[in-house]
């Protein structure tokens, strides 16, 4: 995919990073980063979750200011003070979450910081053409004036992209957008980049995937630990060895060895449906059953239902009709306290929302969701001593890297919160496990941990439901896959045959509904 | 090293004196430019008088005025420290106060039992009306804070007739307050008199309220209560993340509606030490206001019993000043722009001073860090 | 394309054109209960007069509401601001008369508002908690300015200053009326006194609202559409909005978030502030207290008004008039117990109508109409039995009323997303 | 006695070496604590200064005077701070004091006390009290006479019975003159919340509608608020009636004082010079009440503006009644 069109030596490169070094408390971001970006090519940044890939892109959008280091575009020297220098020198990102404001217009979206209008006033009839010859001229069409809020993932990517063009942006900035698309819609976007490259624009382009970056840059450049280790050759280098050199050694495979499933129903899903407020459900006749020793995969494009299955079984979200069973007993109506206290474990998609209190010591950390059992409680009080206790066992079983128990939780980087959080829910010898995304912006370390630590668990009988973006976890843990698509399980497959190419298709609903 | 939690307070108190110092300042540019000279002001502040019946009634007066001013920080900290704002502190004690005074005016008993129905009927007033804005949030989503404000209005005119009609009571020949019915001397709460006495120093001339022995356990209940019990745990997760205390299990709904009612509860207390202690009976002149100032106390002790006690104290001795300022011919209000410039220095210096400390925790954490991993790679190498 | 153009139009086209319905479904109702229960003030113009001079300065605290949590800052400080507002009119005012009681009054506020965007914006203390200290500053300092600039022997004393209020404007604030209809002629005054069904009920509406108005009043109410256009119509304001909404992704379109901030929160303070002005012309001086909790019923007018200058404007006039009401005629108040009882029955019957096409239990329609039934002929029977409600009751009215309605409404209400988050430049949620 | 048995004793013993630790009174020092709203409220408490300035001027006297914190929450500890400074006698102004002066009076026996407005309610307390119902009687006789429309109204700020008293002797005045005349009664705020004393819009939307109804003269006992009521009596071209001192000579608006008919004029300066020189002539007892009403011209109608001039022979006439004992003015409506 390398087909680098001819550019005369005397054009400048569009971006050239030099020494750019950026601390956080506690934290090296970036040290000393060097890297030349060609005018007119798609160049690819990788590297592990936290090598400083994210924070490379904010400085060069001017939303953070190196310590150390220069900043060249198109051959002349920058300091970018705010973002809005950076879209003034035609810089534009992408981020890696959505920027956008949920209860304005995507044309407000759009427009907000650059709006058309005399006097102050906002030309909205204006704007409004314009995003349409945008979206018209590159093949990404939204219709302006539809809230944010009413739109899907695919939409808000676009709109995403608009807003950057939209501002005459030359050198595009798109930091991971390719986490919450399905296969097809890569390809899509892909298309749409290739065709900007042909139109003389820059595009940085970040991404985990590997395949997606061989396939679509023309340079490569690497990142370990906040600095540049590599620039690679996209035609010269294969996925694996390109992955060695982001993490510097050996890829840990994801590979459940023998079957332990046993015929014992350990949670049952019948018929469950969720309607909500807007006309479509949001779950409808979801049926599933996982057994004692057992992982469940649930393989699906974020926002198709997921959230709410993972919140229907555990009792957060109220549901229209059907019935969840755990073992024997009907807990359909049960509170979600009740539910942990029966057995169900919890690893939250988000950790940080659901998962800890980051203001809070790692011990009362422990406590959280446990507070109504042993060792957390006696009687009516806290029982301190016994969750101190048995925090200092997590720390040491999970290897979390912690000066100490009575360490913030936000003090701890991503994958030791996350190492604590599943050493919790691992320690209330739940039967069922909800893992949502477990390893998710989790180093390769901390991973293989988790996913023996998963395996273990589910030798000695656990019940596991897995939800995860990453498909090479889903099909590498899973014993049993399922795909939701549009609130319905539109197939069950089995996860030894299934190839990603193939789940793609189910997860975008490109292959109809199926059962096997 | 330090412990950590030890850093963070000793930081915190830092902030807190600086904060303390920024707004003695701010006060004295607003006395030079009174014309008067701060230094005068901070000598009539600390001026207790002269003979010991003085400074015994200057600190009895303190401690009187800080009682009520602690518990209504109390009653808003429980509250706050789960982001439930309850500014109607206000109106619960006031219903509270004629209530249980109407009631402990109409049997005698002996005095505990007296003083004990007359505590729980303020409680379950004020728990009662704080009831009505936490029901209305949990089953229509209205927000407290407007709920508690319009409440509060509610409040002072229920108050304002029943005194005036069904709870009214006798009252002297060209009396032109109008009370409840006086209570009956079981239902005075015995002073502390004795404590200034024990020591030698003659007895306060105001009395030193009993209920102050109330306050202090209720004091060390509330913390109790916060800081040890699963209630109190569940209150914390709750105003530290309330996604993460849902799906924990805390109940979200029957918190606000327990910590509500608690607040209430205890707010229900504030009017009590002036009523058994000095007016006894409610009136009129019932001091109006202890729930906003128990909300500017609640933020100064960060929401914690022995921090509100300390900023009880701070008021109270602030509020003592405003007559020997007088007597030195300083504007008595003063010692409002001291309070408002305090709380607001202190909220402040709270804020820089978390965020410090928090970043400290985690530089500190990386560079433990930093030098372990060698161990952890000999350990997993081993 | 043409249709998704069209529809947000058509939708704002359906809204207006309910929102007429209602006010004439309103008055029709209202001239019905006044009729029936023989309370004139329900409509009258003296009343409607009233309610206009007490909804300005709640509209006023509201506005400045508005403007602070659309822009993320929540503001509970209202109240001091205003007070400080008050003070500075007084003060200017007794020198300079009512143009520099106006300015003064704006900046007065604004102050306020600038020591909120200080702790909130810069600081990020909460919003609630600096609300809470600026309400007590408020009082404080003013109580002090007086002692201070007021005291006896002072030139302001022997103006007839004291500590307590200030001596009386230099110069007030001109008043109009709307030429023939309300002044003059006063056609619409005639008509009033006729007591013709819904056509006297009409002409005392008007009546009210155009007799014998303070400029300050034609200024505010001009400041609500203003406030709706340069909020949704203009490049600051979709701006100042999306500091409200998402003021990560505003600051990563290069809108400077602190500084959209610390605008929106001054500007509301001078909002609150003219509130305070407004008091002072009505007054004619400072008077120590003469706020009197209006910022509070401001912020509760803009809630109840859905973070709208629309509905804002309904909340204030809710209260003023409520408040008008009730000062003008205890009498009166009875009748609107009645009024009450009309509006509910038809919720009622509404309810009862969408239960039925429900093709579903429609369990909710069911006890929402029962629960309205009931509160139906509760109000009817107090109606009939109470002849005079005891004082206490009647001034409480607008506060039960916006009890009421925001329990009823509260759930269809959504404040900017952001509001009252703390934000920190570079740091994401 | 507030701190039951075991305090008593302390009190006792207290009060005389206080006595003896005060510093002995070189002179005459007299000590004066304010309601709240404190010296400078143009009104009562000032009114209560302009007596203890005389006392100065005139007796010599050392004067003190302080003001209560916002809430009042200290006006028993102003007290005590005054007695403990030497002061004698203390007065405290306004009935809100009943109470305090009540229990420092005790732990204080030797100090003179006196209260304005309460009754006195201990051996050294002197009740300075005002027959308000009885000036408001002359103020109703008054706007009687002069009423063209037989309708009056009464706006009152705090709905408690000190204001009820004044609204109580302005029916009685003006039924005597004409018994079916109509009185509009409106107040403000309900006791408790004094709000209503510093309200001038509410003052003026209340007196409109009296104007409106017919009313053509209507008397106010409402503080700050009165300045609307004078508003809207100018802006009705009809008149008003002004409370507690001449506000025909304290207002200072043109337009307003032409509507001020007359004020109903409480002497609290007399009540209180009187006191302190009573104390200085070692006549002031305490245990009684000292009552200023018409006999003494403790209360009464201003002429300022001569408004009433025309009606002084009924205004005297109903004044002489009620001294000599043949009228009796109710204090309750
Ligand atoms: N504002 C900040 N304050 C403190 N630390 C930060 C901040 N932003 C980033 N970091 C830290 O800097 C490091 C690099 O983060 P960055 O987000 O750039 O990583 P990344 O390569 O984008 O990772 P991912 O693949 O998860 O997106 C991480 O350890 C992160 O925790
Ligand atoms: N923007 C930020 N501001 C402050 N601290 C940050 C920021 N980003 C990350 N951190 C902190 O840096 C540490 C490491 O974060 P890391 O990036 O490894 O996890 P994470 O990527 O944030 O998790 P996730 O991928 O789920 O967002 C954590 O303590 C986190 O709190
Ligand atoms: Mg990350
Ligand atoms: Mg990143």
């Amino acid at each position: 995919m390398s087909t680098s069109s001819d550019t005369p030596a005397t054009v400048p490169p569009a971006v050239e990073l030099d020494g750019i070094t950026k601390r956080f408390p506690g934290v090296v971001a970036n040290h000393d980063i060097r890297m030349t970006i060609r005018a007119g090519s798609v160049h690819a940044i990788v590297g592990e979750n936290g090598a400083g890939k994210s924070t490379l892109m904010k400085i060069l959008y001017g939303m953070q200011r190196p310590d150390e280091g220069r900043i060249r575009i198109n051959g002349e020297d920058v300091a970018f003070r705010t973002p809005s220098d950076a879209i003034a020198a035609g810089i534009g990102m992408v981020h890696q979450h959505f920027m956008l404001a949920d209860n304005l217009t995507v044309l407000e979206n759009i427009v907000l910081g650059s709006e058309p209008g005399k006097g102050g006033i906002l030309d909205t009839a204006g704007a409004r053409s314009r995003i349409t010859r945008l979206g018209e001229s590159h093949g990404l069409r939204v219709d302006p004036d539809r809230l944010v809020e009413d739109l899907g993932v695919g939409d808000r990517q676009r709109v995403e992209i608009l807003k950057v063009l939209y501002r005459g942006a030359r050198i595009l900035i798109l930091d991971e957008p390719t986490a919450v698309l399905v296969p097809q819609e890569v390809e899509e976007l892909f298309a749409n980049l290739r065709d900007l490259k042909d139109q003389g624009f820059t595009v940085i382009f970040i991404s985990h995937k590997l395949d997606e970056v061989l396939s679509i840059a023309d340079a490569i450049t690497v990142i370990r630990r906040g600095t540049t280790v590599a620039s690679v050759d996209p035609g010269s280098v294969t996925a694996r060895q390109l992955a060695e050199l982001m993490v510097g050694s050996e890829l840990p495979t994801p590979e459940t060895r023998e079957s332990t499933v046993t015929d014992r129903v350990v949670l049952d899903v019948r018929d469950v449906t969720v309607r909500g407020t807007a006309g479509r459900p949001l779950l409808s006749d979801v049926t599933l059953s996982v057994h004692a020793g057992e992982v469940v995969g649930i393989a699906g494009v974020e926002g198709n239902g997921q959230t709410e299955l993972i919140e229907v079984i555990m009792g957060l979200l109220p549901f229209d009709e059907g019935r969840i069973l755990l073992g024997e007993e009907d807990i359909t109506t049960w509170s979600t306290l009740r539910r942990r206290e029966a057995g169900i474990g919890y690893i939250p998609e988000d950790r940080h929302r659901q998962g800890l209190l980051l203001e809070a010591s790692l011990w009362e950390n422990r406590v959280l969701g446990h507070q109504t059992r042993k060792p957390a409680r006696k009687g009516i009080w806290v029982n301190r001593a016994a969750s101190r206790k048995d925090t200092e066992r997590i720390v040491r079983e999970y290897d979390v890297r912690t000066p100490g128990i009575d360490t913030l939780a936000l003090a701890l980087s991503g994958g030791n919160q996350q190492k604590l959080i599943v050493g919790r829910e691992m320690s209330g010898e739940p039967r069922f496990l909800i893992a949502a995304h477990p390893t998710r912006g989790v180093d390769i370390g901390a991973q293989s941990a988790i996913w023996d630590h998963l395996r273990t668990a589910r030798a000695g009988g656990l019940a596991v439901l897995l939800i995860s973006a990453d498909l090479d976890e889903l099909i590498g843990l899973s014993d049993n896959l399922y795909v939701i698509y549009g609130g319905r399980m539109v197939a069950r497959l089995d996860p030894g045959q299934v190839t990603p190419e193939k789940l793609g298709g189910y997860m975008t609903g490109a292959i109809a509904e199926e059962r096997s | 090293m330090m412990p950590a939690g030890l850093q963070r307070t000793l930081l915190t108190l830092a902030g807190a004196a600086v904060a303390v110092l920024l707004a003695v300042a701010v006060s004295s540019v607003a006395i030079l430019a009174a014309g008067a000279s701060p230094v005068t002001a901070l000598e009539a502040m600390f001026d207790f008088g002269d003979t010991q019946n003085q400074v015994v009634n200057a600190i009895a007066f303190i401690l009187n005025r800080a009682v009520p001013l602690f518990i209504a920080g109390l009653a808003v900290a429980i509250g706050f420290r789960m982001n439930l704002f309850n500014i109607g502190v206000e109106g619960q004690y006031r219903l509270a106060a004629i209530v249980a005074a109407f009631v402990g005016s109409q049997f005698v008993l002996p005095a505990p039992i007296q003083l004990t129905v007359i505590v729980v009927v303020a409680m379950l007033v004020g728990g009662l009306y704080a009831l009505i804005p936490a029901v209305l949030k949990v089953t229509r989503g209205v927000n407290e804070v407007i709920a508690t404000i319009m409440l509060n209005y509610i409040a002072t005119n229920i108050a304002a007739f029943l005194v005036r009609g069904p709870f009214t009571g006798e009252r002297a020949a060209g009396q032109l307050t109008i009370s409840t019915p006086e209570l009956p001397e079981s239902a005075w709460f015995p002073n502390l008199n004795f404590l200034f006495e024990m020591f030698g120093l003659p007895a306060p001339r105001s009395g030193l309220w009993g209920f102050l022995a109330v306050a202090v356990l209720l004091g060390v209940v509330v913390w109790v209560v916060l800081e040890r019990t699963r209630f109190g745990f569940e209150v914390k997760a709750s105003g530290l993340s309330a996604s993460a205390a849902l799906a924990s299990g805390v109940n979200p709904k029957r918190m606000v509606i327990s910590a509500m009612v608690l607040s209430g509860a205890v707010a229900g207390l504030i009017g009590l030490p002036e009523i058994l202690g000095r007016t006894h009976s409610y009136g009129s002149n019932f001091t109006a206001g202890l729930g906003f100032l128990g909300i500017a106390v609640a933020l100064l002790g960060r929401n914690k019993p022995v921090g509100i006690a300390v900023a009880a104290l701070l008021f109270g001795f602030l509020d003592r000043a405003a007559a020997p300022l007088q007597f030195a011919d300083i504007p008595p209000s003063v010692v409002a722009i001291i309070q408002g410039t305090i709380v607001l220095m202190v909220v402040i210096a709270n804020e820089i001073t978390n965020r410090m400390s928090l970043r400290h925790e985690e530089r500190r954490a990386a560079r433990q860090l930093a030098a372990t991993p060698s161990q952890a790679k000999t350990e997993v190498a081993a | 394309m043409t249709t998704s153009v069209a529809a947000p139009e058509a939708r704002r086209v359906r809204r207006y054109h309910l929102a007429l319905l209602g006010v004439a479904l309103l008055i029709l109702l209202l001239s019905l209960a006044r009729v029936v229960a023989d309370a004139p003030e329900l409509t009258s113009s003296g009343t409607f007069g009233a309610a206009l001079l007490l909804a300005v300065p709640i509209a006023l605290a509201g506005l400045g509401g508005l403007w602070s949590e659309r822009a993320g800052v929540v503001n509970i400080g209202l109240e001091g601001m205003m007070v400080l507002g008050t003070w500075c009119a007084g003060w200017a005012g007794y020198q300079w008369g009512a143009a520099a009681a106006l300015v003064a009054g704006l900046l007065g506020g604004a102050l306020g508002g600038l020591i909120h965007a200080v702790a909130t914006v810069t600081f990020g203390v909460d919003h609630i908690i600096s609300g809470v200290a600026i309400n007590l500053l408020g009082p404080g300092i003013t109580r002090f300015l007086s002692e201070v600039l007021y005291a006896q022997g002072t030139a302001a004393a022997d103006k007839g200053a004291g500590i307590t209020s200030s001596p009386g404007l230099a110069s007030q604030a001109p008043s109009v009326s709307l030429p023939l209809l309300s002044d003059g002629p006063d056609l619409l005054g005639k008509l009033e006194a006729t007591h013709w069904f819904l056509l006297s009920d009409v002409a005392g509406v008007l009546r009210g609202l155009t007799h014998d108005v303070n400029v300050l009043v034609i200024l505010a109410v001009a400041l609500i559409p203003l406030t709706f256009f340069i909020l949704w119509r203009t490049t600051f304001g979709l701006r100042l909005r999306s500091c409200g909404e998402n003021p990560w992704a505003a600051e990563s379109l290069g809108v400077n978030v602190y500084l959209t901030k610390y605008i929106a929160t001054i500007i509301s303070g001078a909002l609150a502030g003219l509130g305070g002005v407004f008091l002072v012309f009505v007054t004619t001086k400072y008077v120590e207290g003469q706020t009197a909790g209006r910022g509070f019923i401001g912020l509760a007018a803009m809630i109840f008004g859905n973070w709208r200058p629309g509905g804002l404007a309904v909340g204030a006039s809710l209260f003023g008039y409520a408040d008008g009401l009730q000062l003008r005629s205890s009498h009166a108040v009875t009748g609107l117990l009645l009024f009450g009882a009309i509006l509910l029955l038809i919720y009622t019957g509404a309810q009862v109508r969408k239960a039925l096409a429900v093709n579903g239990p429609g369990v909710r329609q069911y006890t929402a109409a029962a629960v309205a039934a009931l509160a139906a002929v509760i109000l009817l029977w107090l109606w009939v039995t109470v002849d005079k409600l005891p004082n206490e009751f009647v001034f409480i009215t607008p506060h039960v009323l916006t009890l009421l309605v925001l329990s009823a409404a509260s759930q269809s209400l959504r404040m900017p997303k952001a509001d009252g988050v703390r934000y920190r430049r570079g740091e994401q949620h | 006695a507030c701190g039951g048995s075991g305090g008593d004793e302390g009190t006792t013993a207290n009060s005389a070496s206080g006595a003896s630790e005060a510093p002995k009174a070189s002179g005459l020092k007299v000590g004066l604590a304010f309601d709240v709203g404190g010296r400078g409220d143009k009104s009562f408490n000032d009114s209560a200064y302009a007596g203890l300035e005389r006392a100065k001027t005139d007796l010599g006297a050392e004067i003190k005077d302080l003001s209560p914190a916002a809430d009042g929450s200290n006006r028993g500890e102003l007290l005590r701070q005054l007695a403990e400074a030497g002061y004698n006698p203390i007065i405290g102004v306004g009935f809100a004091y009943g109470e305090d002066i009540k229990k420092t009076a005790a732990e204080y026996p030797d100090i003179q006390f006196a209260v304005v407005d309460s009754a006195s309610n201990g051996p050294n307390v002197t009740g300075l009290l005002f027959a308000e119902e009885q000036g408001s009687y002359l103020a109703g006789v008054a706007a009687a006479d002069k009423s063209k429309t037989g309708h009056l109204g009464f706006v009152g700020g705090v709905e408690n019975d000190l204001i009820k008293k004044f609204q109580a002797g302005f029916e009685a005045g003006a039924k005597s003159v004409k018994s079916d005349i109509k009185i509009d009664v409106k107040y403000l705020t309900p006791d408790g919340d004094f709000s209503g004393f510093k309200a001038p819009d509410k003052g003026k939307i209340a007196a409109e509608k009296m104007y409106q109804d017919g009313a053509d003269i209507v008397y106010h006992a409402s503080g700050d608020s009165g300045l609307g009521v004078f508003q809207a009596a100018a802006a009705a071209g009809k008149q008003a009636i002004g409370v507690d001192s001449d506000q025909y000579e304290t207002v200072k608006e043109a337009d307003l004082k032409k509507v001020i008919m007359t004020s109903m004029i409480k002497r609290v300066d007399v009540g209180v010079f009187e006191f302190i020189k009573a104390f200085k002539d070692g006549t002031a007892k305490g245990g009684s009440d000292n009552v200023y009403d018409l006999k003494v011209d403790g209360v009464g109608l201003s002429t300022s503006g001569g408004f009433i001039d025309d009606i002084t022979a009924k205004v005297d006439e109903a004044k002489k009644k009620i001294v000599d004992g043949s009228v009796t003015v109710p204090a309750k409506p």
